[in-house]
């Protein structure tokens, strides 16, 4: 059997780089041509991203931050970490990439308010995220964390797409002093949040769903393992569910309702 | 996508009727229907699919996974939902694919091996890989794999129970990969197929920890394909029954080397991860290497390293 | 370029006192000399020479080098000027560079280890490493390194001729190194050197012929990192004397994994090709990471492998 | 005992691309800025170049094809063969190549009449050759073989140096048909020469000799074989020379006299 291309669920193509921009001294944005992903693609889903001018054997997971159907366009953000991201941050406008996506399951839009927490690079996703929960009618609020002032330059992105924007940063340099873990309780006792997306450090999203849990909140989180395939195939990626079972980050993630794995 | 098939590179592989000898390396494809967006399926000799043992395995904990240069290191320790989903659930759901499905087995004693041989002797499966090199878990078979004398009985046990051809897995890990080779012929399979991965290892020097879960783990990637190549080559000397080559295969050359150094089939492993339609492009690249030098087969060029002169 | 010795760095590795931890590995830095121009050879903890026997070899016929993925293959085959141009010219010339010389020996017989420790045991050899892995040469020892008791014997010929320390350099193509770093352990062997290269093998598929003059190779480079560290730790945990240990070292952190698995020393082949001043480099990144650290020895890392918990 | 800065003869410097440039659909010229190499390098030498960009373990040796000390450049030539070369042809003005060198021994000059004979990329160590002799005050001769007039494209960067230059293609299509082998006897007749100079295959390196062996015309041949250090330590480069023996063509060549190793 055969599959035809009309059901096809992911493509692995060269695109090419619309732009590859520094945004923080570590941290980029990319933007890639690739119809065919852009079309299909939802919040929470990645892409695996396959740089050949490391010297890479295994693609870079890349949480899609943004698509222009129109334009035919995926955004990514990324962190510099090791080779793959730094040989990513030297490639150009007009360079190839492979691309291979879109890849897992991607949150569940639930209804109702939604309030949106980020630490880091988690953000990225969660950008997609709140576009959709704009489109359906009803802007998110987002709570943002980062050390200090000089890692938060998520607020233009994000202004769009939600309602209020809550900032926290370890020094205090931006918004209030502290963690997103220290701001939550005060947001959920002044409004009613129907579900709360998180992406972030494991530390932070198990004590956000600590918090949430106690207040009834259901949380959705996006989790990070290191991946090979990316297609379910490998088990490189599993993370522990509560039920003693595992689940593959890759492909039944790396969106779960946090009560099933944290 | 569907594959031309290519009279060239129909081939029979213990019985087994393949539309190219391009097989999918256990543990790294799945059960096939992973690949369905980039692969047409039946065109593959055949699907390895994960190491199945009798019950459920969780795997290891940790990290399972870390780049290497040129290759990567595993231990993901064999986890796999049982025998029983995988014929009560699995099997069915993949068999509208068309390809042969090959079940790599570990078990934890030689009679396992020929319990799990006996499960297996269904419809639908085309035959029986023994992983008996699988340097992950404790049990899991590594000490069956670097002695003959305990590979020749696994594969006499698993040959006793199932009408199946028998196919062993050979590890690298060892001195003399010919005698286990020989003894394993001599006991009975079918065909052989090589290699499993080197054990290797990575340290996080700024925990001072092994980076793995496991601490040690299986090396795969191009990075051994000269070290596989050379055990393909002593063993495709020493035994005659045919011999499926494998260990960093990316490539329609990198296969070409495999067969003149004997093998009579390749598998594809951690290069499915690099790049998902691999293996289509490797059989269209093996069928214009024959077409290129007026071959009709790809039996034109299995063995026929000259050396010497 | 005369290097900055550190005392984080210095130490002594049975008996020797090296500037440093850091050696060059035999085979790939010829004499010392050669590379005069990029390393202050006094820097290094030692520089070990060219495989030596006792007639001199004129090593393999045809293609020697092959370039692989992450690493290269080599059948050099052991040429080499024999011991008494080694001794009458080579090392009067080297003398002046103030290093300390190691000289790696290969003999066919247990006795030849023993006859070429005897003749070496002169001024200006600060040890002897025995080189019973070869797999270039058909007499080149690779029997006496796959096997326990051999490389016992040949450990026990060499100690019983000589008063320098005595090095055995272990092959990775075996079964089981443990039961090989213990039995030299047992014969009186001063410190374990591995390991030594993968036996590997490459094809030309334009001519359907090995690339390699000998067939078969020896694999070195960043490929085999992962099983030579892995070797490492295995052998530096079941033995106590000192471990050299050597396979694709490149940088300082690829060194400090191999002394986190239990190296007292490390030893740099292949990578000096790309970089002929790596060693200098090598040796200012483990100063760098010391201080880092606020750690005030190379001591203070050796071994220090966090597992389990 | 350390080397003084002044005593080294060999430099292994991350050196600035000056240009890199098609001459041919297969052939590149390469200058870069390594003015410690161009201040020293004698013809017949070589460069150790690392290309960071292949996914290379090893250095690619090319031969010195030109120098100005002045400018403080060399010049290579380079064939697209396997992955280093193709990946060197990739990179442009203001890229950086590490290369070792000045390695080798270099060619005798010679006093007197010179034939220089090349074959393929060959050609390239003659040119700083016959440079080389004409500075010295006799111009040499050139004999240069090709398949076709496709290949020919040395005359231009030779004609300063050299006094008469002689062509053969193997199809006619330029100069006299044949190999450079069927020229050679009837120049040999012709004119005096002390010395020849052969670079190119091994086959035809062999038959120039036995043919100027004949008529006692001393010749000097540049060997290649792969290497590894290119610095003599790895031994991957050896020649078979005719007492028996072994050379290193890395450090002992790449230039000896044919009588050596022919
Ligand atoms: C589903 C998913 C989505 C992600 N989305 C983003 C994103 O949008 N932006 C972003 O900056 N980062 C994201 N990451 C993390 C990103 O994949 C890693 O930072 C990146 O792979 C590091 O590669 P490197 O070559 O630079 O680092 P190296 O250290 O050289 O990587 C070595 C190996 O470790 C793996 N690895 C290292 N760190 C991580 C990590 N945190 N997660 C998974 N694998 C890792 C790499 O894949 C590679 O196999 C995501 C990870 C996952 C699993
Ligand atoms: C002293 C010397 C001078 C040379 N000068 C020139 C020159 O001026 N211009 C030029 O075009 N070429 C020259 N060559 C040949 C050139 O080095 C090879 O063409 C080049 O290394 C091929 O590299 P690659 O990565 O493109 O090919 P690959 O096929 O990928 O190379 C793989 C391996 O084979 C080796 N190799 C392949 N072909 C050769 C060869 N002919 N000689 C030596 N090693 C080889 C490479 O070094 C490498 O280790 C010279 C060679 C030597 C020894
Ligand atoms: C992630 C991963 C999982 C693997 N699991 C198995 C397994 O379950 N059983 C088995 O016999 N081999 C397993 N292998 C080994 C491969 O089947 C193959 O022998 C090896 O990877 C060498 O081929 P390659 O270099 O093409 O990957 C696994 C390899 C990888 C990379
Ligand atoms: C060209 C070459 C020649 C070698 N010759 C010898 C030798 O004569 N004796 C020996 O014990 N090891 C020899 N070796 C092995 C190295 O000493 C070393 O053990 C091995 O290359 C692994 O280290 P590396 O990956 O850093 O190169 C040689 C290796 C190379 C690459
Ligand atoms: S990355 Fe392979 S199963 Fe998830
Ligand atoms: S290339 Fe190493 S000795 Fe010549």
């Amino acid at each position: 059997m055969v599959l035809p291309e009309n059901e096809k669920t992911r493509f692995a193509i060269d695109t090419e780089i619309v732009d590859n921009k520094k945004i923080l001294p570590d941290v980029f944005r990319i933007r890639v041509h690739a119809p065919e992903i852009a079309m299909i693609a939802r919040p929470g889903q990645f892409i695996h991203v396959r740089i050949d001018s490391a010297l890479t054997i295994l693609r870079r997971p890349l949480g899609v931050a943004d698509v222009d159907a129109k334009e035919g366009t995926v955004t990514m953000f990324y962190r510099l970490i090791g080779k793959g991201t730094h040989a990513l941050a030297l490639m150009k406008k007009g360079d190839t990439v492979n691309c291979l996506g879109p890849l897992g399951n991607g949150f569940t839009l639930g209804d109702g308010k939604s309030l949106i927490i980020g630490g880091g690079m988690g953000l990225a996703p969660l950008l997609f995220l709140s576009k959709a929960l704009a489109k359906r009618g009803e802007k998110a609020d987002l709570l943002l964390g980062g050390r200090n002032s000089d890692e938060i330059f998520w607020q233009k992105y994000f202004e769009p797409f939600v309602e209020h924007i809550h900032i926290t940063t370890d020094d205090g340099s931006m918004g209030q002093k502290g963690f997103t873990t220290d701001a939550l309780p005060d947001m959920l006792n002044k409004t009613h949040y129907d579900t709360i997306y998180v992406c972030g450090p494991d530390i932070m999203m198990r004590k956000i769903y600590e918090i949430a849990k106690e207040k009834g909140v259901p949380c959705q989180v996006s989790l990070e393992r290191r991946m090979a395939c990316g297609m379910g195939a490998c088990l490189s990626c599993v993370v522990d569910t509560n039920d003693g079972k595992r689940k593959k980050v890759c492909t039944d993630g790396p969106v779960f309702w946090a009560q099933e794995v944290l | 996508m569907a594959m031309a098939t290519s009279e060239r590179l129909r081939t029979h592989l213990c019985g087994i009727d393949m539309a190219s000898p391009v097989l999918t390396a256990s543990g790294t494809f799945g059960f096939g229907e992973e690949f369905a967006d980039f692969v047409d399926l039946s065109a593959l000799g055949g699907v390895v699919v994960k190491g199945t043992t009798l019950k459920p395995r969780r795997g290891n904990d940790g990290v399972r996974m870390t780049e290497t240069p040129g290759g990567m290191l595993n231990c993901i320790g064999l986890e796999n939902p049982g025998v029983d989903y995988f014929l009560g659930d699995i099997l069915p759901r993949i068999s509208k694919y068309g390809m042969n499905v090959i079940v790599n087995i570990s078990g934890s004693t030689t009679e396992e091996y020929g319990e799990l041989a006996n499960m297996l002797d269904v419809d639908g499966v085309a035959a029986i890989e023994l992983n008996v090199s699988c340097p992950n878990v404790k049990d899991g078979g590594i000490i069956f794999g670097t002695d003959a004398k305990s590979a020749a009985a696994v594969v006499r046990s698993a040959k006793a129970h199932t009408t199946k051809p028998v196919i062993l897995k050979l590890s690298p890990n060892v001195t003399d990969i010919v005698s286990i080779a020989k003894a394993a012929e001599e006991a009975g399979a079918d065909a052989l197929s090589l290699i499993n991965t080197l054990m290797g290892m990575a340290i996080d020097i700024r925990t001072w920890r092994p980076v793995l879960g496991n601490v040690t783990g299986g090396l795969s990637g191009p990075c051994v394909k000269p070290v596989a190549l050379r055990m393909v080559w002593q063993v495709a000397n020493a035994v005659s029954i045919p011999v499926i080559g494998m260990g960093g295969i990316e490539t329609a050359e990198d296969a070409v080397e495999f067969f003149l150094a004997g093998a009579s089939a390749v598998s594809i492993g951690t290069a499915n991860f690099r790049d998902p339609s691999v293996t289509m492009k490797i059989i269209s690249g093996l069928d214009e290497y024959l077409k290129a030098r007026g071959l009709s087969s790809i039996h034109d060029i299995i063995g026929k390293l000259k050396v010497g002169e």
